[in-house]
């Protein structure tokens, strides 16, 4: 046991010294979970780049929110839930007041742990369907859309390619998802649509991490659906429209959520992805702003954390989005609780709840077009639920839809139920309207 | 350093047949029991017991579990996780389906169901041996893996496949903060490392070692090899339930089948083998050896300002874990336990070497 | 003083093949209480496979050994065992990562009868039970002088001390019929006299009955009442030590001129 | 009918890879009695050479041509493999000589984590691309016979003959050259072939980079096929299966056992598999490997082991 102890309390000193560094005051922590290494590394690492280079143009550019400056940590999860949960607890430790775990099973994990320790967890599209409902959900932030959103959106979509969701009728729309609960969650809400428009919906999985999936494809060919949804993260989806092409299944029929449709998915695959749709939460390219502040103030000073031509791809956006999001919730909670000063989690949670920002303020921050204006309240946590579809046309992605919205009628009350179960489970009780002022 | 076992005599053999005949080792144990007990909560802040100390306590449960069937019994198991996983929904379901489930009885019997499925696929075992034992238990891995996710029952009909718990409890003490359930996971591996010493250095822990070692000489003097493979898989796959469902009760709290994939297995056998084969010390050591590395790993550069970025550092995890794994088996197969018990050897002698 | 007594032993008619090749062949012969029965033959002459058959390693394919009279032919290593009968080895079976104390005690594992859950408490009788056995063995450790390895890993030991321990932990077994599969082989000549005094000991002291392969003709001549001859998994020669000597297929197979 | 076929034909193209795969495992098992968890490590490793060399030997060299640029490439992934396999004999092999297969087996485990580790610090974690100009669309075959016809995918039939070609090639490189038999004395019995003087050292460096040399190809094949990233590793543990059912030591084994496994898991994954969810094939594989073992402990072709006492 000697050599245990002894390391431990290296580990412990060193830890110390390390706290002591980020402790100072002024400086508002932003914990960064990331997985540069593994099956999804291809798609978490331009994430993983949009955050760190939008903290470090915002301290470059304006010296931090209203003078306090923010310095953030990486921590390796690799996606895996302990990783994660052992990422989380050593920087929480260093005064974190806004977390964004980047997967779902991790999501999972800290939804419980971050209620009893007051830290909000922003989940952009992704976690918990349900926790969309604040008044169960007090801690977590499915910001912009959750899976059962996303589902939606395409069932509606190709509705409207059918000439009305009336005419899904008889039809077979397949999902091939990735055999985790981050590929189970849309389940509920297809379930609900196939029993309203009566198509038919037949499940694919594919074995984590999806690197083999012959047997998932001969299946696409023998049922031919008339649409295939693809609810792919990491290799999986590249290997998907590999295999796609492979069975000849035509790719204008295939439709992807907005985690299985960005540059790494396809780039390799290239004319063989041609005509493949996805959901899309934000625009791509270097035209935006906020894009152009970073390349000036960030990679052009030789800053940059990834390789420059990637600034500006689809999930590095999005990262972009993730990281303004949160640190606008600081500023939110600043206007109320203090300007100038450091925010505990508790007031960022009120600042991620009151947000509120019209396309002027997104003008300002430089994010016009990019995305659409969000507003949360202590009921609904997501926001918004816009995204359009974007088609790869062998070399790079352009829209194809305009602005599609999640129907509230089907989503609320699923919600509503999903939330209740859980609240029930938990033996939490929904929040009063006193308590939505604090 | 007074570690002398002179003057020692041993007047009859069941004092000699202590754990630790040796009265500085016992003393050591006592010091290291007050200081797991009584001063670590006290000192640890909460991030040493819940990202390391707790896991450390889990992990070093399931070592002791499979140290048992690799080190003791000679049977290599690949689907470590699989037990782990099988424990951990065992008492899931318990808990939530029962009402009032007390928590310790659903720990139990999560490892009892574990050890069903461990006696099952220990069947093969009396058949073949070795390399293809090692696909036989990669096969246990995959199906459980599969059966998790699939089985609706499993994870009590949850949509996404993922559980969790809540409101843990013993006897109405809660187990919630750090400290408690620090405590709580080091009174399982306490017990039970007590009870899997007294087996292994019993009659049955002999049978073991002796299929280990030779097996035909030991059914020449008649032990039963179908009776020695399969206590061994059932004790360890128990321990390694039991591990399990503390894993996911205790230290995730909520958690989905990846928690207890293929890669969680290779981890335990990398706790064993480096920890040392055959030494319920040696699984102490590996899993605090495997917890700790990679965290200190992914520090460094924040301590040192060393510019590793994190991809790096856990490349880097992975290519010791790789040599270091390597490194023992060539140069101590017997791994950290081994140096140790050599260096006490040294003290003993110390300062007249021979 | 010990005198021989009735057959304890009888093989009848063993025959034996791996997949063509045939080991033993129609080979009979007897052992009788309390005597020293030796096996010899050429290398490959199938003297260690006769003895895998007689403790249930192999099982032969036609034949029957019968042990005080109760006949067998297909029983599993634990039932011989536990009808009294122990076993050496030619290339060392020991448990090497053990210590000495420990393979020996293997040997008492039949006598020992507290279960699974009572040996991990060590409550009461398992707690005694290990010390009864302990006593016991003990014994066998001064019998052999190899008390100063008590707690030592087998495989550190010289050679000569390996092979007395193999023979202590048969011993622990307190068996009527002792196998002894060239317990000289690789020993010089002083861990010889050891070695036969300690069989010799054995077979007075306990009365064990002993069957023992050996090459040194010496030793066999010496020590064993009655010697069986196998050559080519056939048996060419049974009796004293003298009339055996004096069998001219022995001479010839040892010899090596063909007839 | 026709749809039928198409998955026969889908699983034998499949299991032409396992093959190619278990082919790795047998050889380095028959010649150092290892059984190399590494395997698929090595594949990874190979590929990711491969794809990465394609990449930055025209830039190094500042010339643009795919053929050249391939050919190069895969000339450097095959001294790659041969260092590798060099490395591994020097520090591993020789000091786990007459060690037990269980301590091998362990050895590379580690093997697998430090290429695993090794690789993507050399190559990165990103998705990359391997494109030796094989055709990627399908064609459709006997649409005479079968309504809808049969789906054949082109870069599976190439696949599948140059997966032939190379089994080919080493059984004449194990019958005809010296070296070969050799290999097939050390794989007999290790003393012996010492005795008559054979170098063991150098034959295991033979053997590893023959395995290397397999588990590029391999890699190259499945790489074109779905890009090459670090998951790639992970079809090694779909060939094992393989091995245990074609037995250890058996060429031919390898070849008709990945066959079996290949077109057994997805007629399962089709036809039983949506009876239970879906997703049985990776243990299915297994559990028919398990279920054959128990009846036959040394495989469709292994030799069978007798304990000698």
């Amino acid at each position: 046991m000697k050599s245990l102890m002894k390391s431990l309390a290296l580990a412990a000193a060193l830890m110390a010294t390390a706290t002591g560094v980020f402790a100072q005051a002024k400086e508002q922590f932003f914990p960064l979970l990331a997985y540069r290494t593994g099956p999804y590394a291809p798609n978490g690492t331009p994430w993983a780049n949009g955050k760190q280079d939008y903290i470090k143009m915002i301290n470059a550019r304006d010296g931090g929110v209203n003078g306090v400056k923010i310095t953030f940590e990486e921590c390796e999860t690799g996606y895996a839930t302990d990783k994660g949960v052992e990422c989380y607890e050593r920087l929480k430790g260093k005064g974190a007041s806004v977390i964004d775990p980047q997967a779902t099973g991790i999501t999972f994990a800290l939804t419980d742990k971050v209620a009893a320790d007051k830290i909000p967890l922003i989940t952009l599209g992704y976690g918990l369907s349900a926790s969309q409902d604040g008044n169960v959900f007090k801690w977590n932030f499915p910001l912009m859309g959750s899976y059962w959103t996303a589902a939606d959106m395409l069932i509606q979509h190709i509705g409207k390619k059918e000439g009305g969701l009336d005419k899904l009728k008889g039809k077979k729309i397949a999902i091939v998802y990735h055999d985790s609960p981050f590929g189970k969650e849309p389940m509920p809400l297809l379930e609900e649509r196939s029993k309203m428009h009566g198509f038919e919906l037949i499940k694919i999985p594919v074995t984590a991490p999806g690197v083999e999936q012959k047997s998932a494809w001969l299946q696409v060919r023998q049922n031919r659906p008339d649409y295939v949804l693809l609810w792919g993260w990491g290799v999986m989806n590249s290997t998907a429209l590999k295999e796609a092409q492979a069975t000849g299944y035509p790719r204008e029929k295939m439709y992807g959520v907005w985690w299985s449709g960005a540059e790494p998915d396809v780039k390799d695959v290239g004319d063989g992805a041609k005509g493949y749709n996805a959901l899309n939460l934000n625009t791509s390219g270097q035209s935006p702003k906020v894009i152009q502040d970073i390349l000036k103030y960030v990679h052009d000073k030789g800053q940059g954390t990834g390789p420059k031509d990637e600034v500006g791809s689809v999930l590095y956006t999005r990262g972009l989005i993730i990281q303004m999001l949160g640190i606008e919730a600081v500023r939110r909670a600043q206007e109320r609780f203090g300007k100038g000063k450091v925010m505990t989690g508790e007031q960022v949670r009120w600042g991620l709840e009151n947000l509120a920002l019209d396309q002027k303020k997104l003008d300002a921050l430089g994010f016009s077009g990019v995305m659409r204006p969000l507003s949360t309240s202590c009921q609904d946590h997501m926001g918004s639920t816009w995204a359009r579809v974007h088609t790869w046309d062998g070399s790079k992605w352009s829209f194809t839809s305009d602005w599609l919205q999640a129907d509230e009628q089907i989503i609320k009350p699923m919600v509503k139920v999903a939330a209740d179960k859980y609240a029930g489970e938990k033996k939490l009780t929904r929040r009063t309207p006193a308590d939505c002022q604090s | 350093m007074l570690y002398r076992e002179n003057g020692q005599f041993k007047s009859s053999y069941r004092s000699d047949q202590q754990i630790f005949p040796i009265l500085q080792d016992r003393i050591a144990m006592v010091a290291l029991l007050v200081l797991a007990v009584v001063i670590v909560p006290l000192i640890a802040s909460p991030y040493l017991l819940t990202a390391i100390f707790i896991p450390f306590l889990i992990l070093a449960l399931a070592a002791l579990g499979l140290n048992i069937l690799v080190g003791y019994c000679g049977q290599i198991s690949l689907g470590t996780g699989a037990f782990m996983a099988v424990g951990a929904y065992a008492a899931y379901n318990v808990q939530t389906r029962i009402d009032g489930m007390p928590l310790i009885a659903s720990l139990l019997f999560g490892g009892l169901a574990s050890t069903v499925l461990g006696v099952l696929f220990g069947v093969p075992s009396l058949r073949i041996k070795g390399l293809y034992l090692a696909v036989a238990t990669l096969a246990a891995q995959f199906f459980v893996d599969w059966a998790c996710l699939r089985l609706g029952w499993v994870t009590n009909g949850s949509s996404s496949g993922s559980v969790s718990v809540a409101g843990l409890n013993v006897l109405g003490l809660p187990i919630e903060s750090p400290v408690q359930k620090y405590l709580f996971a080091l009174v399982f591996l306490a017990v039970f490392a007590l009870l899997a010493k007294n087996l292994v250095r019993g009659a049955i822990g002999r049978e073991w070692m002796a299929i280990r070692d030779m097996d035909v000489a030991a059914a020449v003097i008649g032990i039963r090899p179908v009776y020695a493979k399969l206590t061994a898989f059932a004790v360890s796959s128990f321990i390694v339930g039991v591990a399990g469902g503390l894993w996911g009760f205790i230290h995730l709290g909520s958690w989905e089948p990846a928690a207890f994939n293929i890669d969680r297995s290779f981890q335990l056998l990398f706790m064993v083998i480096i920890g040392g084969l055959g030494s319920i010390m040696g699984s102490f050591f590996g899993a605090a050896f495997i917890v700790v590395l990679p965290i200190i790993l992914d520090g460094l550069p924040y301590w040192f300002g060393i510019p590793i970025d994190t991809a790096t550092a856990s490349h880097l995890t992975f290519m010791i874990f790789g040599a270091l794994i390597v490194f023992f088996l060539i140069v101590e197969p017997h791994g950290i336990a081994r140096l140790w018990s050599t260096a006490k050897e040294k003290l003993r002698l110390w300062p007249f070497p021979h | 003083m010990r005198k021989i007594g009735e057959v304890i032993l009888d093989v009848h008619n063993i025959s034996l093949a791996f997949g063509g090749v045939k080991a033993l062949t129609d080979i009979s012969f007897d052992v009788r209480e309390h005597e020293i029965r030796a096996i010899i033959g050429p290398n490959g002459a199938g003297k260690s496979s006769m003895l895998n058959c007689i403790n249930g390693v192999y099982q032969p394919q036609q034949g029957t050994i019968a042990l005080r009279g109760k006949t067998f032919k297909h029983m599993n290593s634990r039932q011989v065992a536990e009808m009294g009968v122990a076993r050496t080895f030619q290339n060392l079976a020991l448990f090497k990562g053990m210590s000495v104390l420990d393979n020996i005690m293997t040997g008492r594992n039949l006598k020992m009868k507290s279960n699974l859950f009572m040996q991990a408490l060590r409550v009461g009788p398992a707690q005694r039970e290990e010390a009864e056995q302990r006593l016991f063995v003990e014994r066998i450790i001064d019998f052999l002088e190899i008390q100063p390895y008590r707690k030592t890993p087998v495989g550190r030991m010289p050679y000569g001390l390996q092979k007395r321990v193999d023979l202590g932990r048969a011993l622990a077994m307190e068996p009527q019929v002792l196998l002894l599969d060239e317990p000289m082989a690789g020993m010089n000549v002083e861990e010889k006299q050891d070695m036969s005094r300690f069989i010799l000991d054995v077979n007075d002291e306990f009365g064990t009955t002993i069957v023992l392969i050996e090459h040194d003709m010496g030793v066999v001549m010496d020590i064993s009442d009655r010697v069986v001859v196998l050559d080519y998994g056939k048996k060419i020669g049974d009796g004293t030590p003298d009339e055996v000597r004096r069998n001219a297929d022995v001479i010839s197979a040892y010899l090596g001129t063909s007839h | 009918m026709g749809f039928f076929l198409e998955t026969l034909f889908g699983g034998l193209m499949v299991g032409m890879l396992y093959s190619l795969i278990a082919l790795g495992f047998v050889l380095i098992y028959k010649a150092s009695g290892v059984f190399n968890f590494a395997q698929g490590a090595m594949v990874l490793f190979a590929a990711m050479a491969m794809a990465r060399f394609y990449e930055w030997i025209p830039k190094w060299f500042g010339f643009d041509n795919k053929i050249l640029a391939n050919v190069l490439a895969f000339a450097a992934a095959v001294l790659v493999m041969i260092a590798v396999a060099w490395v591994i004999e020097r520090l591993v092999l020789r000091h786990l000589v007459n060690q037990e297969h269980i301590t091998l087996l362990m050895a590379t485990l580690g093997i697998t984590y430090f290429l695993e580790g090794f690789g993507q610090t050399l190559f990165g974690s990103g998705i990359y691309k391997i494109d030796v100009g094989m055709p990627k669309d399908p064609v459709l075959v006997l649409e005479g016979l079968f309504a809808g016809g049969v789906l054949i995918n082109k870069e599976d039939l190439y696949a599948a003959v140059i997966a032939a070609v190379l089994v080919a090639l080493l059984a004449l490189f194990f019958q005809k050259t010296a070296t070969g038999r050799a290999l097939r004395a050390v794989a007999d019995d290790h003393q012996a072939a010492q005795s008559i003087g054979i170098p063991l050292g150098r034959i295991w460096i033979i053997v590893w980079s023959v395995a290397g040399v397999v588990a590029l190809v391999a890699g190259v094949i499945w790489g074109s096929k779905l890009g090459v990233q670090f998951s790639l590793s992970l079809v090694a543990l779909k060939a094992l299966p393989v091995v245990i059912l074609g037995g250890l030591t058996s060429v031919p084994g390898a070849i008709i056992g990945g066959l079996i496994i290949g077109v057994g898991e997805k007629l399962s994954e089709i036809y039983i598999g949506p009876m239970f969810g879906g997703g049985i094939e990776i243990w299915f594989a297994y559990v028919l490997a398990l279920v054959f073992l128990l009846v036959r402990p040394q495989g469709l072709f292994g030799e069978k082991i007798i304990d000698r006492v």
